[in-house]
């Protein structure tokens, strides 16, 4: 029952929203292929020659592509770890009985909302100790903290969605629990377990506070790259946006494959 | 329904979670705990001692650190109402019938702010904000505004990128809570009413509660916790105008190296969150 | 209480045509039932007629005022859904309130409508439950609660009774028969359960392919189906079609192809005496009556009903009646001849 | 040469060690990077520079200190030095000399150094532990060509000069006579509040290291940058060194006092569209004096390190100060501390800076900042009450008097009023 | 093929008592149905029997074997929901491959076993599809395929057609009925279906509020019901029962407090010629059979199934008459007195 009139306000609605959603990215990739001077020039321009030197300068002589691959390699690792970890007990708080069940959501859920800034320094100095600096798998690691939550959170709610039916229609046929969770309510609980991949690889992605105190070089990750150009003295913005720019389009084509399942998997029903 | 497994059973599906984030998130977390009771100055570690709730009491007298506490939750109370008003409308505009086309383009637009890293999104403000060659001030008619370097201006900066980078996630999570709701529900609401405010209100808000407190939940922890975007657009300034108390923290804990005083922050940050999260759960969570 | 004039209705989804030329009168305070095969359009014909769905051409009179493109709110019609469609959170007399409430009903008024829909309905002692603690049964009598405390012009109701159990479902067909009797209004009503289209309608609609096949009241449609399609479809088990040729002793009409016989009107008689030989397959008891499956070596069974006394056993050679005036006759394409 | 030693013998025993340093993103790195090449191959030694943003640098140190981490060389701003020194993170110079006698290059020369430089950078508590690397001094840029405009034919001598004549006189059509870096970092306490605090006879402490913001003289300074505020861009408090040097360098601004180390940036037409117009002079004079703005950096062998990083730390940076690479490095955009390489009438012609340098570095004040352990906390508290005061948000005595107590807290748990310790800034 | 014995069982849940000391003995190759009312414990008994519940006290035996506390999956049972239970994500092969697969049958046997379901259960053209794109019938049938892959010694059924439209019920009956001849297995089947029950089973287990009411076959249920609830239960629509002492004419036991009567048993007479007068106040015409609500003056209404061609009219006085063959009489806690 939708008029012509609402159908154009709707679609006007719409674009305005996409607008909003995608200009800062249209201007962070054109500021990228900007000269130092053309992005300084005022007001800013709309046209201008592209260059593609900022790329070059970021990903050679700088060396954000290492960063990137150490991003890449951290935001997968720290990902599939959480759904390993994640994913089982998600299974367990859905499936099963057991007393302190909801005390123990919780607790999972209240990892997701501790300061990093609380545990960077205790970790710094445990990861110092067990000669853990510098590496990808003292990130991967705490990265846990704030993912394995998320996961948790959000495939909980997944599996509790599956009818228990099946599982009984599975145990009857003699499957485990373990094949039970693996083959009949995991692939049914794809929406969720895509959307928590997503959320845990752009979490992961995106962090800066620990990528900044715990790693230097060798598993340095590109947000704490980006930030390393903020010198006081002469900000590059070309460069920072080339930067940027780059840190964005693999977290972003990761997102947009996935996106379909946002949707179904994001119902975060049942709270308790 | 009932499911009772073997203790082995149950252990072998949630024990390693719990290993694994009793090791990561406890241990540091049990010793931020031990800090915060001792003087413990990064620089001066020759003088930690125990100096019991000392550093508690500090915080807790601390104007500076309430003036941050205050204006954290103010920025709260003014993006966290934004984020859900705007992302209900787009979630009641992606669920109406029809223009599929233009509606999946929205939802992957929607992932754009989701996805940029929120280091980036300070950067970005940066040079979109600048006063002389920003653009948003050309978008403004050439309007001469000073966003970083004033105080008010700042802190509507800081709002407007919470509001930019958060919406979608919002928008999504109301969607989903959306398509939950029965059609027939709805149609049979839709045959009392033409009023989309009471089919809202009425009808499709208990299904949104879920997604809601999820929302507030999150949400809350992490503007308690908002730091990246800031420390890259304007580090708290001008001033203390976005001086979050995240920031503050960081900035006791990392820049002044007190970290006995930063712990004991960071600690009473954490009581706070927690206790907030729990009164969302008892407020807003029903069971639909 | 309304007439309801349908002309011309015809309803696309996407490039599917769900209803072809769809022309039909709605008397005032008649109970109209629409039956047909699964996805023959019965739900889109009710929900274009609730609104819910917009016609593509065609239009809809309900009381003499146009409302092809009005609101489904202002229709002034209630439905019923077959999922019962209940507000989950809402308590049942939040449920009956909820569409008095949005529409300004003075708080009397609205008291006074729930307590009466509640007597009629005995839901007295569950007013304050909500939906999830209620039965199927009470479900489904809170759903028409809330219909009626709208005091609307129609009622529709979509395959209300499909999710009952059996017992349950004959309870509330009466029900619903005393309250279309009490109540006077004019009841659209959808269902594929002939048995409820039989006992409950005035006139049924017989649908098939998005198109009407027959209009008429039960008895029409069980005596004189237009078609052999509506021949089938009414009554159960349905009723035995097959080629005349088989039959002998039966004087058919010359392009009768397909004659047609009830299974409660075949006459059992001893082998050779009737129009056509079978042996008895399956005896099915149902205490009140037999089901009888007949082979009469043909690729076709034929079914019998059978008091339930009857001694007759498995094997027994048997010979079939046909009453000349319990006879069908079809043609090449189905259409019943007279 | 004729001592018979040579850089490469002195290696020898250390090639194949590498070191770690910390380095930031200015010119003065970038030099030393582009001269590496040299090094590492005449002495096997592998320097692996990681850089950071200065707002960084010191947190990342100070965690690689406590953490007994991989550091091998401290990059210490001059008020750093106490921490580092009290802490006992670095190694004095008197102690390498004695314990590696062999890799001391003979012609050192510590004498070289500007004195002022080498203690205030390098030294705490008369011990020398670094040696001066990357130095600044505060000075006067301006704008010729607008000034002359203006109808000024020199820039100001006095504070209240550039306040009450040129300010007036260069504030208009959207350009500003002046642009003083005050965003709410280092450059806020450094650049901002202790620029205006010397000159009119203020500072930070009394001889009882009791807060001295509240005297006569360092409030008439805070009043006097509220009071320069209005020949300043809008939102001054937001501006960085990079805003500051920008506005100069897109000639929006007349005039700013700014660390010598920009020059570079500013005198090129690649970043600057005033490079012609460019000219250096001493910061002005305030009632007290020129008390120009004092920085620098200065490298010193980590105490962290083992005995061969700890020698080859100490190769390379006595190689980086050394008199005989000084002049490279200042061709390559460094300002090197040695008095020597400044003899050279040449260099003075192509780097305009240099006479308004070697003046301030005659007599500073290597207090400017106190440079003891605790000026981490200080500045923090001076970011955040500065800035306050600027934006109006408190006055200069409430602010002054914020800042005091709180400082005087930091103090006293350090134990500088029982006695504890020496009254060392 | 196999025996069940059922003893003693009881079921709690929590403080609810769900079955009290339930005893049952199902022979080899019986095809046992179990009814009762919503909630009196038919789910609760057979999900006892599979092991997907824990029996509190009592024992079963499995073809001889004690199985009480045996894992589900080691009772050589099949089980078909009532919801299907299909795994959405799996195509129909894979649905009934995967009980096998995770029991690890070879290969060969798998094929062969999924084939001759497929064959018996017309399923080979649907192999390849998932359960979402399968009719309502077919989804069922691949349930039962499910089921008889296995081998197993008894299958469990909870309701399984009652998600099916009224047609396709009778169809799924009458395979079901097919597939016990056919595979002479032990079959339980939960239905509160009656006329499922009537037309299926061997043997009929009454349930009422988790104690067992009756058990018998089919017409002795019908027949010689042992209590009043029995009675009401079985038989649509259901025995008319009502005080005795409104009769006239009719010799009852001493202790009858309560007589009852089928509907298809009255006996239409003359006004004052049966054993309690009444009035038509209602007459539903189903077709084949009509059925006439009869007002006797008192609180209750009767109900009479007569022919469909019966030409009674509404408002007609009629007289009843029981023939004594066809009369049931309670005592006053509702038992059958014989
Ligand atoms: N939203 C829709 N989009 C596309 N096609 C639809 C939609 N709703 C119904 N149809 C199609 O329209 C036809 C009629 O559907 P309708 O739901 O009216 O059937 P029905 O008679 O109510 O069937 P049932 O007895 O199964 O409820 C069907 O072919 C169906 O597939
Ligand atoms: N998981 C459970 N927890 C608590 N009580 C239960 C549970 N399952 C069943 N019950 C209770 O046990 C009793 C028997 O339930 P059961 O499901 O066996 O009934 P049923 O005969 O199968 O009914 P229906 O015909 O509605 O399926 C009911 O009173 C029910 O409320
Ligand atoms: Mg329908
Ligand atoms: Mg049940």
């Amino acid at each position: 029952m939708t008029s012509t009139r609402s159908l154009f306000w709707q679609i006007v609605l719409l674009a305005l929203v996409i607008a909003v959603c995608v200009f800062p990215f249209y201007w962070m990739v054109t500021t990228s292929l900007k000269t130092q001077v053309v992005a300084l020039e005022a007001p800013p321009v709309w046209i201008f020659e592209p260059t593609l030197a900022n790329y070059r300068e970021a990903l050679f002589d700088d060396g954000v592509l290492r960063t990137l691959i150490n991003s890449l390699i951290i935001a997968v690792c720290t990902t599939l770890l959480a759904l390993v970890l994640g994913v089982p007990a998600a299974f367990a708080l859905a499936r099963f009985e057991f007393r302190g069940k909801k005390d123990l959501w919780f607790w999972f859920i209240t990892n997701r909302m501790v300061s990093p800034i609380v545990l960077a320094l205790p970790f710094f100095l445990i990861a110092r100790n067990l000669d853990l600096l510098d590496k990808h798998i003292t990130l991967i690691l705490i990265y846990l903290t704030f993912n394995l939550p998320i996961v948790i959170w959000i495939v909980t709610d997944q599996f509790r969605g599956i009818p228990y039916d099946l599982d009984e229609a599975a145990r009857l046929e003699g499957a485990s629990q373990f094949t039970i969770m693996r083959k009949i309510c995991l692939p049914l609980a794809m929406p969720g377990v895509a959307v928590s991949a997503i959320f845990s690889f752009i979490f992961s992605w995106n962090e800066l506070m620990f990528g900044l105190i715990l790693t230097r070089s060798e598993a340095k990750t590109a947000p704490a790259m980006a930030v390393s150009f903020m010198e006081g003295y002469n900000l590059p913005y070309g460069k920072i946006m080339a930067t940027s720019t780059l840190i964005v389009i693999p977290v972003l084509i990761f997102a947009l494959i996935a996106s379909k399942q946002l949707v179904r998997g994001l119902t975060m029903g049942a709270v308790k | 329904m009932q499911n009772r497994v073997s203790k082995r059973t149950l252990f072998g599906f949630i024990g390693p979670a719990v290993f694994g984030l009793a090791i990561v998130g406890i241990a540091p977390l049990l010793y931020a705990v031990w800090t915060s009771l001792h003087f413990f100055n990064l620089t001066k570690l020759r003088q930690v001692e125990f100096i019991g709730l000392a550093n508690y009491w500090e915080v807790l007298t601390d104007e500076v650190f309430w003036q941050a506490m205050g204006r954290t939750f103010f920025l709260l109370g003014t993006a966290l109402p934004l984020q859900i008003g705007l992302g209900l409308g787009i979630a009641l505009l992606l669920h109406q019938p029809g223009l599929t086309l233009v509606k999946t383009l929205c939802r992957l637009s929607l992932v754009l702010p989701m996805a940029t890293t929120y280091a980036v999104v300070g950067l970005l403000g940066q040079v979109m904000f600048n006063q002389k060659f920003g653009v948003v001030n050309q978008l403004m008619g050439g309007a001469d505004i000073n966003w970083i370097g004033d105080p008010q201006n700042a802190f509507i900066m800081i709002v407007f990128w919470d509001v930019w980078q958060w919406t979608p996630f919002v928008a999504l999570v109301l969607l989903a809570g959306l398509t939950m709701v029965p059609g027939e529900v709805e149609e049979a609401a839709r045959l009392e009413t033409k009023s989309w405010w009471v089919i809202l209100r009425y009808v499709q808000l208990p299904f949104l509660l879920p997604g809601l407190t999820a929302v507030l939940i999150l949400r809350t922890a992490d503007t308690l916790k908002l730091f990246d975007m800031v420390f890259t657009l304007t580090r708290g300034g001008p001033g203390a105008a976005t001086e979050f108390i995240s920031l503050m923290i960081q900035r006791v804990g990392f820049r002044a190296f007190d970290q006995g005083l930063a712990s004991a922050q960071a600690v009473i940050l954490l009581i706070i969150t927690i206790v907030l999260a729990q009164i969302y759960i008892r407020l807003f969570y029903k069971e639909v | 209480m309304a007439t309801i004039q349908i002309k011309g209705l015809n309803k696309f989804y996407g490039a599917t045509q769900a209803l072809f030329d769809v022309s039909l009168d709605i008397e005032d305070g008649e109970f109209c039932v629409f039956v047909g095969p699964s996805g023959c359009g019965k739900s889109t014909l009710l929900r274009t007629l609730a609104g819910l769905e917009a016609a593509d051409s065609g239009s809809i009179t309900i009381d003499g005022s146009d409302v092809t493109h009005a609101e489904p709110a202002d229709r002034k019609i209630s439905m019923v859904f077959q999922s019962y469609a209940l507000y989950p959170h809402m308590s049942v007399r939040d449920n009956m309130d909820f569409g008095m409430k949005v529409n300004r009903f003075d708080e009397a008024t609205r008291k006074e409508r729930i307590a009466e829909a509640a007597r009629i309905l005995q839901l007295e002692d569950y007013l304050d439950r909500k939906p999830g603690q209620l039965s199927g049964g009470q479900r489904q009598r809170v759903a028409i609660g809330r219909a009626i405390v709208k005091n609307p012009k129609v009622f529709l109701f979509d395959e209300p009774l499909s999710n009952l159990d059996a017992k349950l479902r004959v309870q509330m067909r009466v029900e619903l028969e005393g309250l279309h009797r009490q109540l006077g209004a004019t009841m659209i009503y959808v269902t594929h359960d002939q048995v409820e289209a039989m006992t409950m309608a005035d006139k049924i609609v017989v649908l098939n392919g998005g198109r009407i096949e027959q209009v008429g009241s039960p008895m029409e449609l069980y005596h004189a189906p237009v078609s052999r399609f509506v021949a089938e479809f009414i009554g159960s088990p349905a009723m035995n079609v097959f080629e005349g040729r088989v039959t002998s002793g039966l004087t058919l009409k010359p392009s009768a192809q397909l004659v047609g016989c009830r299974p409660e009107h075949f006459e059992l008689l001893a082998k050779g005496d009737g129009h056509i030989d079978a042996t008895v397959r399956v005896k099915e008891r149902l205490g009140a009556e037999t089901l009888l499956y007949l082979d009469t070596g043909r690729a076709q069974e034929l079914v019998a009903r059978v008091d339930g006394d009857n001694e007759i056993e498995v094997g027994a050679e048997v010979g079939l009646g046909i009453p000349p005036a319990r006879l069908h006759q079809f043609d090449a394409e189905g259409h019943a001849l007279r | 040469d004729g001592h018979g030693w040579s850089l490469a013998k002195a290696a020898e025993p250390y090639a194949g060690t590498t070191v770690d340093v910390v380095f930031l993103l200015r010119p003065g790195y970038e030099a030393i990077e582009a001269m590496l090449p040299a090094f590492e191959e005449e002495t096997g030694i592998k320097v692996n520079i990681i850089k950071h943003p200065y707002e960084n640098a010191l947190g990342e140190q100070v965690r690689d200190f406590v953490a007994q981490g991989d550091l091998d060389i401290a990059l210490i701003d001059l008020v750093w030095i106490g921490n580092f020194a009290e802490n006992e993170w670095i190694v004095p110079v008197e102690e390498i000399q004695a314990s590696y006698p062999d890799i001391i290059d003979p012609d050192l020369d510590m004498d070289d150094f500007f004195p002022l430089v080498l203690n205030a950078f390098g030294g705490w508590n008369d011990t020398i532990y670094g040696l001066p690397f990357d130095n600044y001094s505060g000075l006067m840029f301006y704008n010729r060509c607008m000034l002359e405009e203006a109808g000024f034919d020199g820039p100001p001598e006095t504070w209240e000069e550039l306040k009450d004549t040129y300010g007036p006189a260069l504030t208009k059509d959207g350009k500003y006579a002046f642009a003083l870096q005050s965003k709410r970092n280092e450059t806020q306490s450094a650049d901002s509040f202790a620029r205006v605090l010397w000159p009119f006879g203020g500072s930070f402490l009394d001889d009882e290291f009791k807060s001295n913001l509240m005297s006569e003289e360092s409030q008439a300074g805070l009043k006097f940058r509220q009071d320069l505020m209005q020949y300043m861009p809008d939102g001054i408090v937001a501006y960085d060194h990079a805003e500051t040097v920008n506005a100069f360098a897109q000639g929006d601004v007349a005039m700013i006092t700014e660390w010598s180390a920009f020059y570079s940036t500013v005198v090129s037409p690649e970043t600057s569209a005033v490079a012609d117009c460019v000219e250096i002079a001493p910061e002005p004079m305030g009632p007290a004096g020129r008390k120009p703005a004092l920085g620098g950096f200065s490298l010193a062998v980590a105490e962290q390190a083992d005995d061969d990083e700890k020698a080859a730390a100490w190769l390379f940076i006595q190689w980086a100060t050394s008199k005989a690479n000084a002049k490279e490095y200042l061709e390559r955009g460094g300002v090197p501390a040695r008095q020597s390489v400044y003899q050279d009438e040449g260099l003075a012609e192509t780097y305009k800076f240099i006479p308004a340098l070697v003046e301030s570095w005659q007599d500073g004040v290597p207090e400017f900042r106190p440079r003891f352990a605790e000026w981490p906390e200080i500045t923090e508290i001076v970011q955040e009450w500065g800035t306050k005061m600027m934006l109006g948000e408190v006055t200069t005595e409430e602010g002054a008097q914020e800042i005091g107590t709180r400082m005087e807290e930091v103090l006293e748990s350090a134990g500088y009023y029982d006695g504890d310790k020496p009254l060392a800034q």
